[in-house]
Order: C-alpha cells, then structure tokens, then sequence
C-alpha cells in the first residue's frame, strides 16, 4: 500500500475560498454571490479584494440562484456560496429551470455538506445533495477530498463551460493531494493500484479509504483506492476497469445511500458487469448533534466500516 | 395596406447616454428601437399577433391565450417601439441592447407571436408550437436556441430574480440599456418575487422596469379571492420601489406611461410598473374571467375569435 | 401471460380526486389544501363539499408545506395539492424539515408528473421527483399505476402514520386494477408470474409493462411482471425472489434513470444478489413539449423499448 | 431567596372566552399561565436563563449566544407570564393550549433553558446541549420528543407558514388559545416569511401572535447593510397585518407589549410584534455588534459574562 502524507489538516471550504480568490485574480469574469455566510464560505477575502464584483444577497437563496442565472447574460461567470442544504434542497426547482435547464454557466459551491458539519445537527446536514444535483441533466458534480484539490477543482471549474455544483465541507482534514495538481473534471485518481478489491470514495471519505487500505493491507488485503472527485459524468471506464481486476466493489461517501456515488455505482455495475457491492454511507436517517468523528462512527463511515465492509464485499466473490 | 412583416434596418445601436426624440406627440427616450412604428401600426400588429395567439392554442388544443391576449398590447409596444434591441443575429449576452425576461413563462403565444413578427426567427415556425421537436415549448426555453429567449420560464416566480442578476451584470459592464421582466399578478403569491424585490431596492438596481400584468386572475379565480394582493402599490413601495400606474390595453395611454418608466430610471429605485389588463382581451368572450387562463378554443370559437380581431390578415401565417 | 381488461381510460389524478372526496367523506380530520390548482388536482369536488377543510393557498408552495406541517399539529391529517414538480423540488428544504424529520403526517399529492404531463414542456415534467424524495428518512412514496389504485393509494395513506409522497399523473390511462382492491403500502404486486426475466415496473409503466409482456410471451419468451406501487419502502423480499428465479431484471419507470425505481433496484441487487439489469427511463435529459405517446416514445420509455430491454438482459445472464 | 425551579401547579386549563385579571397594574388576558410570576421574579430567572445560555454554548464551543441573550426577555416573559399551557405531560397536539413556535432555531440555547426552567423536561439536560445522543440539538428538532418543541427548525423562513397552519387548526378546532411564533430579522429575507404574511392576512389568521427579533443584525453584518428591511411596519401593514413595536428587553414595556398584542387578536388580522432587543443583551462585550451570533466564549469571557449574569445562582445547572 502506498504511503500518503500530510503536514497539515485544512478544511475544504478553505481550498474553495483559496481557489475563489485566485480566480478572481486571473479572471475578471468571475463574480461571488453569498447569502449571509461569507466568513462559513471563506469568500471574505475575494470580498475583500473584489468588493464590486461580490454580491452579498441575504439570506435569500432562492433569489441569489435567480441572480446567478441572470449574471451570466453578459459573460459573468457566477459562483454562489452558501450551505450545501441551501445550495440544493432550498433551491432546487430555481437551479433546474433557470440554471440547469437554462444551460447557464453558474458554478453552485456548497460547504459544510454532510455529517462533518458536527453542531448544528440534521436541519443543516443535508445527505442528499449529490443525490439532487446529479438527476439534473446538464450538472456537473464534484466533490474533492481535501484543501489542494477543492481550490483545484474551484479553478478548474471556471474554465468549465456550464453549471456545476461543487461540494465541500467544514472540518479540517488531512491535506495531502499534490498543491500543484491539475484539476480534471470527470477523470478518477487513481491512489493505490489493488488486486483484491476496488474502493470508491468521496469527499472527506477518500482519506478514510486511504486509511482503511493500510489497515486492509495489514490483513493481507491488497486494496485498489479510487477518488471519485468527480461523481458525475462518472468515470466509467475507470470503474469498470478496476471491477474488472478486483470483482468486488466498495463505495463510501458522506451522504445517504440512496442517491449518491453508491447509487450511481451499482446502476453501472448492475447495466453492465453485475458485481458484488458493499455501500458506505448514512442508512436512511437524519443526522444529529455530535462532534464529526463521533457522527462519523455512529453512523458507520469510520475507517473501520470500510475495512469491514471491504472484507464482507471480498467474501461474497 | 401596411406590411407587417418585420422590416429589419441594419441599425447600429448606440449604447451613449440617453436621447430624446419626439415622435407621434411622444417624447421617445434612448430611441433605437429596430420598427419605432406609429400607434396606428401597433394596433395592426396587435390584431396580427392576437390572431396567432388563438391560432396557435387552437392548433395543438393547449396553451395560455388568456394572459397572452391580455399583455399583446405591452409586448408590441417593447418590441416595435421602446426597446432599443437587434433582432438578429440573437446575442444571448445582449451587450448594448435592452433586455426582456417573461417570469409568467406560461404567456409564451404573445412572446413567440411578436418575437417572430418582429424578426427573431420565421413566422411560420410559430406553426411548431408546442409540437414535438420544437424550439416553440410549451413555456420558453433555450435549449434548442430560439432566438430571442434567454432563460427558461414556467415555474413561476423567478424570473424577477434573474432580471436583477442581469440588471447587475450590465451595471459591471458599463452597459447603460435597460432590463424589462413581465410577472403575472397571482405569481406575486411566490416568496421570490419579494426576495427579489427587497434585494432589487437594497442594490438600487435602478436600470430595471419590472411589469405586473395586473389583469385580477388567476387558475383557481380573482386573485382577490385565491389570494388577495391588495394595495399593490403600497407594497411595492414599502420593498422600496418606485411604482407606476398603467392601462395596458390601451396604446395612447401605454406608451407614455412606459416612457415614464424609462425617464424614472437611474434615480437609485427600481422601477415598477402596475399594469392593469384585461384577460383575453380583443375576444369578447374571454374576457372578463379566468376561465381562458389556460384553455384552448375550439374550431367555432377559433373563428369567431378571427373575426373579432380581423383588422387585416394578409400576412397570418 | 395473464389478460388484463379495462373498459375504459382515466386519469391517476382523478383517482386522487375520487380517493379524497371518500376521504372527506369518511375522515374528519382530512384537509387539504391546494397552490392554485384545484381543478387540474381534481380537488374541486372535495373543496365543494367540504369548503372549511379545504385551504387555498395560492401560487406559494412552500408556505403550503409549512401550513400542512403547523395543522397537523391538532390533529389534521393534510393532504397538500400542486403539480409534481412544485412539490417536491420547489419545496424540498421545507418538506425536508418541517415535515420529514419533523415526523409529520402530512400526504405530499403530486399530479402532472413524469413526461405524459405533455405539451407544457420540461418546466413541469419533473422527472427527478421520487429520486428526491426517497432520499429523504421517514418518507413513503407511492406511484399508483391507475385509476382505482391511485384511489385506493389516496385512502390507504389517510390510514398511514407519518410523511407520504403520492405521485399520479395527467393523461387517461388504461383503468385495469379492481376497484375494490385494498392498497397495501410497501408491499409489490405479482402481475405475471414468468421464469425468462423479471420487469419491475411502477406507475404509467405498468400498462406499458404487461403490453410487453404480450409481446415477449409471442416470442416464447415468459416474463415475470411485478407492479412496483410503493418505491419506499421497496418490496426487497418480493423483488429478490423474482430475480432469484429469472436471474435478470428490467425496471420501468417514468424518471431519470438517476435517482429512481431503477436505482432502488440496482442498489439492492448489487448489495444482495449481483444480477443483470436493464432501466427504462429518460436518460439524463430534459423532456420537450409534445403529445405523451410521442414523448414516451421519443425518450425510450414505450412498450417495445422494455421489449428490446428484456431481451437485452436475458442474453446477458 | 425566591426559588426559580419550576413549581408546577395542577392547573385546570381553561379554554373559555378570554377573561381579564389585574396583577402587578397589569391587565392579564386569560391569565392561565402555569407560573405567572411578578416582574421581579421574571427578572431573576432571565439572569438564570442567561446564565443557561452562556454556559451551554460554552461548553461545548458552539451554539448561538448573541440571539438568545437578546430574546431571553420575551421567551422569560412568554413561558412565565403570558402563555396559558401545561408543561407536563407534554401534549403534541397542544390542545387547550397557546402553542410556540421558534422559526430563528438557531437561538434554541434560550428555548431549551426556558422550557427546562419552565418544567417541561429536567434542567440537568441542558448539561448535554448539542452533545451526541442528546435530545437539545443544535437546532430544535422532535426526532426524541423533547417536551415543547412541536417542530424541527433551523433552516430559517419556515416557521411563520408553520405556525399560521397551526393557528387554523386550532380554528377548525374551535380552540380559542393563541399561536405565537418568533423569528429573526435577518430571517425576514426569507420569500416563505412573506408568502405566509399574505396568507395570514388573506384568510384572517388573527388567533395568531408573531414577532420579529429586530436586533438590527445577521451573520454577516447589521440587516441594514447585508440586505436592509427598511420601514418593516410599512412592510407588515402593506401585507395586511396588525402591527405593533415593543422594546424586547424591558419587562415593564414588554409585558403591556404582549398584552396589548393579545388584545389585538380576533380583530380579523394577524398580529405582528416588532420587538427591539440587543444581540447578546446582559453581556456587555457581547452586545452591539454581529460577532456574537454564532460564536461561544472562551473560559475567561465565560467568567465575566457570569458575573454581570450573577443575580443568583443557587439553581444553576
Ligand atoms: C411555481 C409554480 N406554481 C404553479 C404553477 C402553475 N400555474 C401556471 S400559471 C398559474 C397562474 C398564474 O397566475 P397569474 O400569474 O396571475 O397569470 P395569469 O393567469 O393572469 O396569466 C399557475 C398557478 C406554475 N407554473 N409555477
Ligand atoms: C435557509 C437558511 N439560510 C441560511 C442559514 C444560516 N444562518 C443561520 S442564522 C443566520 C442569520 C440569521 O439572522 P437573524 O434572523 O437576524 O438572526 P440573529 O442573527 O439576529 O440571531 C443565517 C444566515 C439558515 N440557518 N437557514
Ligand atoms: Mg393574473
Ligand atoms: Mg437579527
């Protein structure tokens, strides 16, 4: 199993605040919108340096979709942040007809999504925005896995002709993708070549898949690790590939089951190469208070539920 | 006789500071408006556009004729008098024209009618509406590129939004045309339109005329009686606008209060316009209810309708 | 193959209206309320009959959602009213929190869904409705096939404790159901039993279903035919049987392949029993105006697209 | 010492027309409020309830402090004067009853402590505030039926709808107790808030007693900057409510405040509180400014806000 470091834990929302600013800096088309949780989006240092082309909407996301919509007649190139639950579920019939369906080049970037979020409880930890945004023809969904790559992918996307919704979240977690990476949209990353079994993960829980492979590996388990960054359009090919070696698959993500990577994941397998699949994600319930780790074990997305499942997936070959 | 067919001038289109020119005893603001035809021929083209309208409902036996006839008298006094715009090529940016949005997206006939009629694309292809495979749906969109049209609209209630957004976006450009966006006055039941507003008023989005097509209907009956709007002017004016009064039937009375509205412009407010309409108007029986909101004529009544409107149609397609 | 008869063709939603005006009938503490379409939802017989339980609402959708979370709080049973698509998507963060996770019994009626919603065009036809609202904890959702199970449905529902998303439709489809049939929720119905594949089909599908199922029995090929009404929750042990015979499945839907019954499906199989599947559905794209046989047929969802898709899957076992 | 643990008497809840009494030279309004305290005493338990709050938010480093030392005042005055209820048994349906409804959630640090103080559930569960398995969320929620919380919220704009629907049931009902709900004034920029105000109006929800915490500020700035609401009584009176100002923390003010409010009810109009307080009121560096929404105080500034707090503090948690 490859080695994989970091010197520092950052939280994702940073790495989109990063990329944020830069693009403001080399690309004068970028605007920000924000409804009244600029210093949660980390977007105060792009208001600072840009402060006419932020928009600061209040606490109004339906309307700052319909700006965002409206912004990009001209050659703007809108970026609206706020919460991932009000990025999606408050929002969804505004991005679908005057965004998605309205082929509009509006960039949906979302924080403090999932369980991570920790305090504030289920009302804010939305588990079912990847869910949403990937049944909307046209979107493009992303969820990166630590600093470097959100402020990648944040990057990335400007170029990206076409509405995106990209997802990150509130914690500090290890840092440990390449600073100088290039961002490609909808090309998996490769972590650790495997034989045994192909592990997807997202977001916060590629790190936990990392983690998982040393523990596998400790067992004798030789883990093939995948970072779905990019949960649709899905790699495909990629995935098949590696189901092809290993012929079993996990999938974890931080999001209900129903909906998410794991979903789109057993669609291509059961259309294509029938295949035994395990899913790491939250059971059909609500989330509630706690600190991250904790909602993270008590809701089975712990290093542990992967090697589990990891082993459960192996033995059904 | 006089042509009704659009006649396109290659205009160049002046985006300088505003002008004043008098025509017809009106004094005509920022006046390059591609036809800038005489109240006598925008009552012909009135007729004309009325007479696709219940042509095209009637043809597939669905669609909106009620509101459409309602604002025909308001959309052919924008396009071939007081909207300074190129009809073609379509820019979806609209640099240096003036902009339309229709929230109401469900009145699209009157649009399509008079974006033809005015040279946006061919007459005949108004015989698509609402057919399979057409750029002509059911509400307007922008997928297969109908030129004219520059965001989808049907689900009611954003279209505010996206006229501010746009509003701003010619604000950074240095762009000093004006935004025009049509909402239905039931459609004022959307939590949107006040967030909308109240955002609008806060950003002195003042290069903005927003329309209410005040005709009291709506689906379910008045829309006193569904739910009541009131004062309207008194709400409008506590969000923070300035608000005009309109008759929307009538062009000797119209045309002023939209130039009244464009004088009212760049003074920090956004501008509101109460246009009061009539359901169905210019056919006697579908006026005064909501029963026409959203239903067809048959054969007989097709004709009978015809006649009503029968000012001339020697270019009906 | 079983015969299935029908005399005469009607409309889901009038199933709905029939079920909620017994429900008024038979249930004191019904209400229902309606966002501006009582006459499309077929709510005007209970709204005649029973005017002081029945609320209009307006052209405000999620304030309906929140009205019927606040009445049930004295005991109300809501049923709220509006198209498919202003139900759910348009109103999803307010299902989400003050209904869903709130654990209220309000009924969640949704008329006009899927693409046989016809000439309105892809504004309304939702396809992404159930895909969202199976992902939310605590919620049921049914998609009736008829007339007299979507009556059935309606009255089943009332009895039910807790959060109901019912889903119908507008076009007249063939009635074939028994009138007197009692609708158990979460529990599948064998149409057909067959050995050669397993078709799993919910709502407008169903007919479509059985008629391929004529087909494929012409081809001396035995189709096991199962009539999913209740999506959430899934029928796994009926479902898992069937596959357990046949060994390859098809499932029918009016949805986005992403996030629906097939979805379900997919996800359930590769967990338990990795078998080859096939999804009818619309994949990945808008729908259009057009009549709902041209749609149907347009976007793959005809009775000779789960012909081909059933053979497909046999020579994949 | 005057004891400020909850003395629950077996009140007989009467739910008869409103009676008038005379307390302190103050009119009471159906006056069967289970501990219906002096101003005096109102005064101590506020200093309790304050100290609640510092202390909750800082013991687990999260939480709302600013918002509910600021509306201490009112929720001290509601659950200790004003409001007829029964604590115990908790009664969902609250029958017989005022009911309460939070929309601002995220200020539930004042709700819990009151509800607690007031006898709804042991004042030692304070102690698990936003920890892991416990019942005190972050934001309200009913999920594990914590006694006086009838809805989930913390996505902002929801609670007014919420309420309204209430208040007609209670109509339906022939119930005549009250509905009362908060909400924050940043939450004014919510669409929902103003489609449930034109709704209240339209169908004369005057059993119903809202009140909008004016404390001038939101997360990311004061209201005046991010998104300015302006003339709110022009606003609510435009929207056809009945409109009255208090001062939120003065009793000698608030309490007339309220009364006159109750008197107000059944005129055919809802009743709209605009009620002045401070963010962070009795904690002087908590006061005056926006920091203080979401932030909690360290050990030191926890120290120093108590003693300004220590009026007594034999009950503390
Ligand atoms: C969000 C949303 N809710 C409901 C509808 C269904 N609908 C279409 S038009 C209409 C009535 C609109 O009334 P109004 O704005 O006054 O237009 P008019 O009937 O006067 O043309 C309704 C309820 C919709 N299109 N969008
Ligand atoms: C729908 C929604 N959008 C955004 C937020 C994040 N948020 C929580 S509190 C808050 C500010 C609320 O301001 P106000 O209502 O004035 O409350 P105060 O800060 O005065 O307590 C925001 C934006 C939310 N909880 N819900
Ligand atoms: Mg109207
Ligand atoms: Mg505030």
């Amino acid at each position: 199993m490859k080695e994989f470091k970091y010197t520092e834990k950052k939280d994702t929302r940073s790495g989109f605040g990063a990329g944020l600013l830069e693009l403001g800096r080399t690309n004068e088309n970028v605007v920000a919108l924000c409804a009244d949780l600029t210093g949660s989006l980390k977007m105060d240092a792009f208001e600072k340096e840009f402060p006419e082309r932020f928009f600061q909407v209040g606490i109004a996301e339906a309307n700052m979709m319909g700006l965002a919509a409206g912004m990009t007649i001209g050659g703007k190139i809108p970026f609206t942040g706020t919460f991932a639950n009000f990025s999606t579920g408050r929002v969804y019939d505004q991005i679908r007809q005057s965004i998605a369906y309205s082929g509009k080049n509006v960039k949906i970037c979302a924080s403090h999504a999932g369980l991570t979020l920790g305090e504030d409880g289920a009302t804010h930890q939305i588990l079912e925005d990847v869910g949403m945004m990937k049944m909307l023809p046209h979107m493009t969904v992303i969820n990166p896995c630590d600093f470097n790559q959100t402020k990648a992918a944040t990057i990335a996307i400007a170029e990206h002709e076409g509405p995106v919704y990209l997802r990150f979240g509130r914690p500090a977690v290890p840092n440990f993708t390449p600073a100088d990476q290039k961002f490609e949209i909808g090309k998996a990353v490769m972590l650790n070549e495997g034989t045994d079994v192909t592990i997807l993960a997202t977001g916060h829980l590629v790190w936990k898949a990392i983690e998982a492979g040393h523990k596998l590996a400790e067992k004798g388990i030789n883990a093939e690790i995948i970072n779905i960054h990019t949960i649709k359009p899905l790699d495909d090919e990629a995935i098949l590939a590696s189901v092809g070696k290993t012929k079993c698959v996990v999938t974890a993500e931080e999001h209900q089951l129903n909906g998410g990577l794991g979903d789109s994941v057993a669609q291509l397998l059961g259309r294509n190469l029938p295949t035994p699949l395990e899913m790491i994600g939250v059971n059909d319930s609500f989330g509630e208070s706690g600190t991250p780790d904790q909602l993270m074990e008590k809701y089975g997305l712990s290093t542990d539920n992967i090697v589990a499942a990891a082993e459960r997936v192996i033995s059904r070959k | 006789m006089v042509k009704l067919l659009p006649q396109i001038n290659n205009l160049t289109i002046h985006n300088s500071a505003i002008k004043e020119l008098t025509i017809n005893n009106l004094t005509i603001l920022n006046n390059v408006n591609p036809h800038n035809k005489s109240i006598e021929e925008l009552k012909e083209i009135a007729a004309q556009v009325r007479r696709d309208i219940v042509r095209m409902v009637h043809a597939v036996n669905s669609g909106h004729p009620g509101g459409s006839l309602g604002c025909t008298d308001y959309f052919v006094s924008l396009y071939f008098r007081v909207m300074n715009y190129k009809p073609s090529p379509f820019n979806m940016d609209g640099e240096g024209e003036d902009l339309f949005f229709l929230s109401n997206g469900h009145i699209s006939p009157v649009w399509y009618s008079v974006l033809a009629r005015a040279g946006f694309f061919e007459v005949k292809e108004l015989a698509t509406f609402r057919k399979i495979n057409s750029r002509l749906q059911g509400h307007p969109a922008t997928e297969e590129g109908l030129e004219g049209i520059r965001v989808a609209s049907g689900s009611l209630g954003q279209g505010l939004s996206v006229a501010v957004g746009a509003a701003q976006t010619k604000k950074l450009n240095k762009d000093n045309n004006l935004v025009y966006v049509l909402m239905g006055d039931g459609e004022l039941g959307e939590g949107q339109v006040w967030e909308a507003a109240m955002y609008a008023a806060h950003n002195k989005v003042d290069n903005l005329i927003a329309t209410v097509d005040r005709n009291y209907q709506q689906i379910d009956g008045g829309t006193e009686e569904v739910l009541s709007l009131g004062d309207l002017r008194a709400k409008f004016e506590a969000f923070g606008w300035h608000v005009l009064e309109a008759d929307g039937n009538n062009f000797e009375l119209l045309l002023p209060a939209l130039e009244d509205a464009k004088r009212a412009t760049g003074n920090g407010k956004p501008v509101m316009i109460l246009m009061d309409t009539e359901m169905g108007f210019g056919v006697d029986f579908m006026m005064g209810s909501h029963k026409w909101h959203g239903v067809a004529p048959n054969d007989e009544q097709l004709e009978i309708a015809l006649q009503q409107l029968a000012v001339q149609q020697a270019s009906d397609y």
